[in-house]
């Protein structure tokens, strides 16, 4: 190993990191807005309440990307996450009509399920993931629409309207606050315990994995039990918000969460990544979608710069990847 | 001219034939508002004892003009289309035509060009809806009041939408007022709120006037201008007419909605089918009467959904 | 004479691995015989299932192509739309219909190179790199659509409408110039792909490429090809598009990617790359229309379609698997 | 060799680094026409990134290139291969589903005036190379994924012969070849000399780099050490120039005492794999499995470890039955499985050296799931110490280190479960003698501890070296169980050709142990 200054390493150290790449990205972006902004609309970007403002928004997408995270560690991916989610918010509003309890372990309780479906599909038949959650997506989506014959169903009771709206010490939201202890506990889950350390594993080498008897199938499924899980946290915080679900809510919702994942420098091969990596990966969208408003730009504008920033932020994580395996 | 084709008349001398009626829909469960039309045009049919067969684009035009060949391929007596777009809409109802055909136009009309192939429309003019609502909002405040206006839509490509945006930055045009680019929410009432949130983030109070073109949607961005306090500063119109929405307007969360009713958008197109079934001429235009509701009248008036 | 010799053998060759996809004949046959006798206009619409098969077939085709080299285009769809949308432009401008077409076709080649380019030369996963490119081609295709369905003016309308998807010889559906450059082009890519050196490397890109790579060959410029190529094949898509309805629309591109993902993999295209023909996508392809038209027939709502298309996919490769389980013992 | 010739290839003063790691600094290296150059060295001393040089798969950071005396920039594989380099690599690069066909003529296939595959001269000439020199008998048109791993370096050595190179390149092509395979590898290695073709033939079978090379190279920690004739030199010289130290004998066994009977197995058989497979093993018993290539060896492991399922017999171990077709129960029972192929089963190579070591580990070293961070890396520590593997830190990614430190980093992974059975398949496959030794020096050490060891191996040295008891394997059955002392290679050897190829056990004889001085 050759010696470096003291800086440089430090400088090593920060582009090792996941995500680091993304990370400049965002910063610049940030910096970027917050420069034009007041002269374009007068806005000021960079607020407490705006950047509260960006985690609320994210708040579902965080906690679905989260549980996206274990997936594609473990060498998979759920494309069905947003029909999931979709499918949970329309259920979780029909359950509302019995109670509180009633919504809140049902939905949770059929996010499992959901999850469960996708595992048995992916680890339990040995399916290609992408292909067997783009159907099961489609299903969910379609039984959406089925069970609810489209009509935006609405959620009414007072302890949503406490996680949708209320806040903890004043200033932090409710939602916010639900996703940050996801974040957290995943975030240990996946570095610090057994089982976490082993979906690295599974991800790096499943035969390998196997030979060290580790339970893969097993755990695979887990994973998408748990992402399951977390759309219907999701679903849970959406409705409290909204109050109102209809099979539109969640379209094409899969798209944002894997890109917060993967912008997160968590590998799409699996066995490299992490939650740190993937909560800038869900900020970078919720700022950029909010930065363009400060900015008044029309939809298609987004779009195209939306377009060209992810692929130089992505083209900077591959290039500080170089070199290493 | 609708002298050639097959109606009651040449169709058998009998009163209480079973007709099959046709609905091809952009979307039915794309947004509250085009479900309730199907519905309660299916009511409508299916209490005069027609047969309703249904076919939803779900927000396709593409497949919308699939869907008319395959409705005119069954060859019922009667097609009625609420059209993704109108331009396309011109072709369909040419189809429509050369097939023998009658169609009828619900809720959105289609293209002049097209009007001398189809038998009627139904609806209102949304174009016109928008138009009107900013015109109110002009008489309020006069044209050079300097206001600034946040809209807030559904679906950027979605015709119904483009025609609302449309009427309504027409009116618009002679005044001093600035329109913010509309925010889209695609259907998804937190995401509306979201979008509204930003636009405050942005604008803060410099917002004089929210214009929702969709009340499922307009509520959220509601609870967000709640949120931020600034309730009754910000003046909400609004368009469709939903329950909650009228709630809204009762207690001034909002300043007006137009109740854009499907029921009786329903009902004027049933005469008109029982007209055209029976071989008696038509208007081309049914207007569907149009309700601009306001805290004064609210009480007259009850949500659909 | 030689060579037409062994061209026969491998046509034989080709007519068994044809026949070893038999899973998806078998669904085809199936819908085929359940739509003609329990479905009334089943057979009345044959053409047009056929029809609408080819302009949707070309972007399951182009993604196919790309899909045997071991990468994947989520963006087939607004490639397509972009074309679209491009054709009307130019039509709209200069009311020239090759100049329509060309610009149309160049266009479409740029958003393949551009797609090559981040995921070969950037080296981002294919997967992701086309989720990223797709918002840019979404933008373009918006900016012009935003106010409903784009179409040129007046005649030059007609001119477009007659001019692709309504030509048709004989006065048959079924002879539309759509079809026939669809089966001309699946002919010329299958030829392309079983006997030239450039469509052996496409398999061993997708297969093994590190292997190719040690012994020189350029894997990364026929990565690159291939989505070149696919973009081209949207571009035609896209211009069929256009003329269809006459107008260059949003929707042109909206979910397209799915289908044409489903119609690959219901077809017999593995995900991992280097297996699968053209062939095989074109049954997928059939049986995705099949089902849709054939629901529509039945006034099925579409969020059935939906349904079924989902079970559609993950019974074919539960057989699939089962099958290579077989294989195994 | 006739030195006034022009060197066919010459590289002078290469210097090559990776993130870390200094592979290469400085090296020279030169090669003639119609002579074998035989590189040697240790793991990691930089054989395969040197050859990755001259066949540029790799760039180098610094250094000159020459061939027939005029120096040049190799820029691609494409472009050595042009100026007549051909290379079969370490690593095997196949393409499974493309057939054996395409897989020989891969990158050269035969294209008619016309521009398109000629594909029947394609499998004529394949036929031709298959039997007339690499003597595989196989269907051209059999996909390449579904042979024998021997088979398919086989065919990547037909490649190689296919491109009528001036200069072949050999990474440890014998290294999962069958006696026979290698034999005619051998022959083929002659006739390519007499054709003038040059060969840098890379091995850690010393007694296959003696016999075959005229030259050999010997490379350490990235530097020239030597360039010597092999005429005037011995391969314990060479040893001790590749480890920088005199090794004296490989194999010092140290007799441990044995205890009572840990692991039996009872007339375990799985359909035309293995039959009627039965033996124990004791503590602190070390029992040798012999038998050539493809005898079925690894498989019955498999099958006791429970990686694959097995038809009839039963496993138990400490009495206790043990319940089949699960390596998780099997490694709670105490069972340890060390696996041929390093980076197909073994490794997590892009994970890091302390995650892969602690992977079995890990329920131990935790509470309520959670892993004692410190604990864990105090002992990968500990254990790379003990057992000196070469890595910059415990984080460096497995992949980056060299073949005999991986094996190291798999070995490790399973002795920190302190198993009370190892089994220890191929071993030393591709590892240089001085990691060589210290393996045999670690087992020694375990069986000592009264672990009971089970060796899978082909290299008969070693069976003899370090068992005190071998079972041999013919196609599957046991044909001989016999207590090492004072038993002879011949009685072993002829054992696992289970007598009927008389014949063909003296070439192996002759190969194996023809220069054991
Ligand atoms: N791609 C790479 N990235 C980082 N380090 C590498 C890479 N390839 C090789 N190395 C390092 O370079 C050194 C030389 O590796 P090399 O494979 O040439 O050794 P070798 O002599 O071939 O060993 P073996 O006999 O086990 O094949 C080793 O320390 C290895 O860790
Ligand atoms: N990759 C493979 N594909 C197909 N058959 C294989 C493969 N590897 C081994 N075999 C076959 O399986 C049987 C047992 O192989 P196995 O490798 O277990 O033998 P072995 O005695 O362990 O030899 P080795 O020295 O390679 O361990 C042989 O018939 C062999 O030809
Ligand atoms: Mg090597
Ligand atoms: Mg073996």
């Amino acid at each position: 190993m050759n010696s470096n200054s003291k800086e440089t390493n430090l400088w090593k150290k920060f582009l090792e990191m996941n995500g680091s790449g993304v990370l400049i990205a965002l910063i610049s972006f940030i910096i970027l807005v917050s420069i034009i902004s007041p002269h374009i609309t007068g806005g000021k970007y960079l607020t407490w309440t705006n950047i509260i403002q960006v985690f609320r928004q994210q708040t579902y997408i965080g906690i679905i990307a989260c549980g996206m995270t274990f997936v594609i560690i473990s060498g998979n991916i759920d494309l069905s996450v947003g029909s999931q989610l979709t499918l949970l918010t329309v259920l979780c509003a029909n359950f509302s009509h019995y109670g509180n309890l009633a919504a809140i372990f049902g939905t949770l309780t059929l996010g499992l399920v959901l999850g469960f479906f996708n595992g048995l599909f992916v680890s339990g038949l040995k399916l290609n993931p992408f292909i067997v959650t783009l159907g099961t997506g489609s299903i969910f989506g379609a039984l959406a629409m089925i069970l609810t014959s489209g009509f935006t169903k609405r959620a009414d009771s007072t302890l949503f309207n406490y996680i949708g709206t209320g806040s903890v010490l004043g200033f932090i939201p409710m939602p916010v606050l639900i996703m940050l202890c996801v974040v957290l506990i995943f975030a240990f889950i996946l570095k610090r315990t057994v089982f976490g350390q082993r979906i690295y594993a599974i991800g790096a080498n499943p035969k390998a994995a196997r030979y060290s008897g580790i339970r893969s199938r097993a755990f695979v499924a887990i994973t998408y039990i748990l992402s399951g899980f977390c759309c219907a946290l999701a679903a849970i915080t959406l409705i409290a918000r909204s109050t109102s679900a209809n099979p539109a809510v969640a379209g094409g919702k899969e798209m944002d969460v894997i890109l917060s994942v993967v912008l997160g420098g968590t590998s799409i091969l699996g066995g490299k990544g992490s939650i740190w990596g993937t909560v800038i990966g869900f900020l970078f969208i919720g700022f950029m979608s909010n930065g363009f408003t400060f900015l008044n730009f029309n939809q298609y504008m987004q779009w195209v710069v939306m377009g060209i920033i992810l692929v130089i932020a992505l083209a900077i994580d591959v290039y500080k990847q170089k070199g290493r395996v | 001219d609708s002298s050639k084709k097959n109606t009651a008349a040449d169709s058998g001398p009998e009163k209480e034939k079973a007709y099959t009626i046709g609905y091809c829909t952009m979307g039915y469960s794309i947004a509250p508002w085009v479900l309730f039309l199907g519905d309660n045009l299916k009511a409508e049919c299916e209490k005069r004892g027609w047969k309703f067969n249904m076919l939803s684009a779900e927000g396709d035009s593409e497949l919308q003009a699939e869907q008319i060949q395959t409705m005119i391929s069954k060859k019922p007596d009667l097609i009625l289309i609420f059209a993704g777009d109108a331009s396309l809409c011109v072709d369909w109802v040419k189809d429509i035509d050369a097939a023998g055909i009658h169609s009828v136009l619900v809720g959105m009309d289609v293209k002049e060009e097209g009007r001398k192939y189809a038998t009627a429309f139904v609806g209102p003019d949304q174009e016109q809806m928008t138009y009107n609502v900013a015109s109110e909002i002009i008489k309020e405040y006069g044209p050079d009041a300097g206001l600034t206006i946040a809209q807030i839509g559904g679906v950027p490509q979605q015709y119904d939408y483009i025609v609302r945006v449309k009427g309504f930055n027409e009116a618009c045009k002679n005044t001093n007022y600035t329109l913010i680019e509309p925010e889209w929410a695609h259907s998804n009432r937190a995401d509306a709120q979201g979008k509204m949130e930003n636009l405050l983030a942005t604008y803060g109070d410099k917002i004089d006037i929210l214009m929702g073109y969709d009340d499922d949607l307009t509520l959220g961005a509601v609870a967000a201008i709640e949120e931020a306090g600034l309730t009754g500063k910000i003046k909400v119109y609004s368009i469709t007419g939903m329950v909650e929405a009228l709630h809204a307007i009762e207690e001034g969360r909002m300043v007006m909605t137009v109740q854009n009713s499907t029921a009786e958008i329903a009902r004027v197109c049933g005469n008109v089918m029982d007209k055209i079934l029976s071989g008696e001429s038509v208007e081309y235009n049914n207007p569907s009467e149009l309700f601009y509701i306001t805290k004064e009248n609210v009480a007259d008036y009850k949500g659909e959904f | 004479m030689r060579n037409l010799v062994t061209d026969l053998k491998n046509m034989k060759i080709g007519l068994n691995r044809f026949l070893l996809s038999y899973n998806s004949v078998v669904i085809l046959l199936i819908l085929c015989f359940f739509g003609t006798f329990f479905i009334d206009g089943f057979n009345n619409n044959i053409s047009t299932i056929i029809f609408d098969s080819s302009i949707y077939g070309f972007m399951a085709v182009a993604l196919g192509i790309i899909m045997v080299t071991g990468n994947i285009d989520l963006s087939v769809g607004f490639q397509a739309a972009g074309s679209a949308v491009t054709t009307v432009i130019v039509l709209d401008g200069t009311g020239s219909l090759f100049l329509a077409v060309v610009s149309a076709l160049c266009v479409a080649v740029l958003m393949g190179c551009i797609n090559g380019f981040t995921v070969v030369k950037l080296g981002i996963s294919p997967l992701i790199a086309t989720i990223a490119t797709n918002y840019i081609y979404k933008g373009y295709v918006y900016f012009f659509t935003k106010t409903g369905a784009y179409y040129p003016q007046g005649e030059l309308r007609d001119l477009l409408k007659s001019s692709f998807s309504r030509l048709r010889f004989f006065d048959l559906k079924i002879l539309s110039l759509t079809i026939i450059i669809f089966i001309l082009l699946i002919v010329l890519f299958m030829f392309l792909m079983r006997k030239t050196n450039f469509g052996n490397a496409m398999y061993i890109a997708g297969d093994n490429g590190e292997a190719g790579v040690l012994s020189g060959i350029n894997i990364k410029r026929v990565s690159f090809l291939a989505y070149v190529i696919g973009g081209f094949l949207c571009g035609i898509a896209g211009i069929f598009l256009a003329s269809n309805s006459g107008a260059a629309m949003y929707t042109q591109g909206e979910g397209r990617d799915i289908f044409a993902v489903s119609a690959c993999v219901i077809g017999g295209i593995k995900m991992a790359g280097g297996k699968g023909t053209l062939l095989n996508i074109l049954l997928g392809i059939l049986i995705m229309r099949v089902i849709s038209t054939g629901m529509n027939l039945m006034m099925i709502p579409s969020s059935w379609v939906d349904f079924v298309s989902g079970v559609l996919i993950i019974f074919v490769l539960v057989i699939d698997r089962i099958t290579s389980i077989k294989k195994e013992e | 060799m006739p030195e006034k010739k022009q060197p066919l290839v010459e590289l002078k003063g290469i210097t090559k680094s990776f993130p870390g790691v200094k592979a290469l600094s400085d090296v020279s290296f030169d090669i003639y026409p119609g002579e074998v150059h035989a590189l040697c060295g240790e793991n990691g001393a930089g054989k395969s990134t040197l050859i990755k040089v001259m066949t540029g798969a790799h760039k180098p950071d610094s250094g000159k290139i020459f061939i027939d005396g005029n120096e040049i920039v190799i820029n691609s594989t494409q472009q050595a291969m042009e100026s007549g380099i051909a290379c079969i690599y370490q690593e095997l690069s196949i393409a499974p589903q493309l057939d054996v066909a395409k897989n020989v003529f891969l990158g050269n296939m035969f294209v008619n005036k016309a521009g398109f595959l000629d594909l029947k001269k394609l499998y004529r000439e394949t036929d031709d190379i298959l039997c007339n020199y690499i003597g595989l008998k196989v269907s051209p048109k059999k996909p390449a994924g579904e042979l024998s791993v021997g088979q398919q370096q086989m065919v990547e050595i037909g490649r190689a012969l296919t491109r009528r190179a001036r200069v072949i390149i050999m990474d440890e092509p014998t290294s999962s070849l069958s006696e026979s395979e290698a034999d005619t590898l051998f022959k083929l290695i002659k006739m390519l000399k007499d054709d003038n073709a040059a060969i840098v033939y890379i091995s850690h079978k010393l007694d296959e780099v003696m016999n075959l090379a005229d030259r050999i190279t010997v490379i350490r920690d990235g530097r020239n050490i030597i360039t010597m004739d092999t005429k005037d030199t011995t391969q314990d010289e060479l040893i001790s120039h590749m480890i920088g130290r005199t090794l004296e004998n490989l194999y010092q066994k140290v007799p441990a005492k044995q205890g009572e009977k840990v692991l039996e197995v009872k007339q375990l058989s799985k359909a035309d794999v293995f039959q009627n497979v039965s033996f124990s093993v004791n503590k602190g018993e070390i029992l040798g499995f012999f038998g050539l290539v493809g005898a079925g060896r690894s498989e019955i492991m498999r099958a006791i470890f429970g990686v694959d399922k097995y038809d009839a017999g039963e496993i138990l171990i400490n009495g206790k039955k043990l319940s089949p077709g699960n390596p998780a129960c099997a490694i709670e029972a105490g069972l340890g499985f060390c696996t041929e192929d390093r980076k197909l089963e073994g490794l997590m190579l892009r994970l890091s050296v302390l995650q892969n070591m602690t992977l079995v580990k890990l329920p131990a070293i935790s509470k309520a799931g959670v892993v004692n961070r410190k604990k864990q890396s105090s002992l990968v520590n500990q254990y790379v110490e003990n057992i000196s593997i070469k890595t910059p830190s415990v984080h460096q990614l497995t992949g980056n280190l060299s073949g005999g430190n991986q094996q190291k980093v798999v070995l490790a992974k399973w002795l920190m479960m302190n198993p009370d059975v190892l089994i220890v398949d191929e071993p030393t496959r591709g590892i240089d003698v001085g990691s060589k030794s210290e393996i045999y020096g670690l087992l020694g050490e375990l069986s000592r501890n009264g672990v009971a060891i089970i060796v899978v191996s082909s290299e008969i040295e070693e069976i003899m070296g370090i068992c005190d008891r071998v079972i041999t394997v013919c196609e599957g059955e046991v044909t001989a169980e016999m207590d090492i002392e004072g038993l002879d290679c011949e009685a072993v050897l002829s054992a696992a050709l289970g007598r009927k190829h008389r014949h063909n056990a003296e070439i192996v004889n002759n190969t194996k142990t023809g220069n054991k001085a």
